[in-house]
């Protein structure tokens, strides 16, 4: 299976990651995404993400790979974007295929929810006062993610 | 011995990285947290400022047990945020 | 929020679809997006997909208003082709915004699953070879769509 | 009263629609499709085909059970395989 993991300042294009994941196969039924965008919460102007180049490709590489174990795929995607991000833009994508829907779906959940627990990326809000918060990691990732744990 | 830092504790030490060279007791993150901590006010504000430090020897996840040694890339940060 | 329900002939641009719900709001948190394929099994040469106009339509409106219902979303849009497809090509796309990543993920995976057993589409095989068979209703779409009934 | 049939069913039947009439007791769709089924051959054959026929009436799902009357849109088919 074909994993693809980037992490990058640039916006990604959607359309040509699908096309990317499924041109010129004839063996996808599905592909399941999810797009993470930056909300302007509390006023939020910028958003700065910042990460550890070298451990966090490979720590997506790992979980896309274990994602690949876990579910029948032809294919996963993961982008997140680092470096300064205004409201309503795209910070991370996660893209899955595979024969079947529920593979797509349910291995997307489980990429973004890992993703967001076991990848090396932290999050400053700015304020429109200039103020900055780091932002602090939420009892309901952990949740989210703990849900994919094997007995 | 390479230090990063990463984020908030990136921050308050006001470093993004430095070289160590640790007693050779230092033999795992725990006692490498300690002895960081006792290296300057900094370093003791930014580890005690920092609820839930995590640590990764040569770019993996390491808990507090785990070994280091001369020549590791050691990085300490909050919980992370990503996604 | 606002539901976008669409039977059409024509693909569909799943970059403007996205815009067109995301765009110019700073409160979406997530969109996730399920897009199901027309896969090349058995030889397959096209897939002839049928709907019955009118209540199809109005079907999907109902799925839509009652995942609004049970998830707080921002928006959400279901397109479905109808007519001849082949092999490698899009035959349904389903978008859901929301502010919590959970909340579109799983409105998501619940809008494909109802659809499939809930929307009157029906799909014939066409071969190589001419031959044609009416697709049979799976079990286990049932027992998908069942998860999401309520006790 | 008007009847659509879609899918294996319009394909065994011949025909997508029909405009009918039937007896003021056929009052439910469980009466109604008995009564298509003894209008023709190819209705019987369609019917007896088509594992677990589905209806509806003017457009929402219905039941055996359900009613109909002069003025329905009644359609019939096989479960949906949409999506």
């Amino acid at each position: 299976m074909a994993v693809r993991v980037r992490v990058q300042q640039a916006v990604f294009d959607l359309a040509a990651e699908i096309a990317e994941l499924t041109g010129g196969r004839t063996d996808v039924g599905g592909v399941a995404s999810f797009c993470g965008l930056c909300r302007a919460d509390d006023g939020l102007v910028t958003l700065e993400l910042e990460h550890y180049p070298g451990m966090t490709e490979r720590a997506i590489e790992r979980i896309a790979d274990e994602a690949a174990r876990r579910w029948p795929l032809t294919g996963a995607t993961v982008i997140h974007r680092v470096g300064a991000i205004p409201p309503g833009a795209p910070i991370v994508l996660v893209l899955t295929a595979s024969s079947h829907r529920a593979a797509a779906l349910e291995s997307c959940a489980f990429l973004i929810d890992w993703l967001k627990t076991r990848a090396p990326f932290w999050k400053r809000e700015v304020f429109a006062d200039g103020s900055t918060r780091w932002v602090e990691a939420k009892g309901e990732d952990d949740q989210a993610a703990a849900r994919w744990d094997r007995a | 011995m390479r230090i990063l830092y990463f984020a908030g504790l990136r921050q308050r030490i006001g470093v993004a990285e430095e070289e160590v060279a640790p007693p050779q007791d230092v033999r795992d993150v725990g006692r490498l947290i300690a002895w960081l901590r006792a290296s300057s006010p900094a370093h003791e504000a930014a580890f005690a400022g920092t609820s839930r430090v995590r640590a990764a020897v040569n770019q993996d996840f390491a808990g507090l047990g785990d070994a280091v040694a001369a020549g590791d890339e050691v990085a300490f940060f909050p919980p992370v945020t990503g996604g």
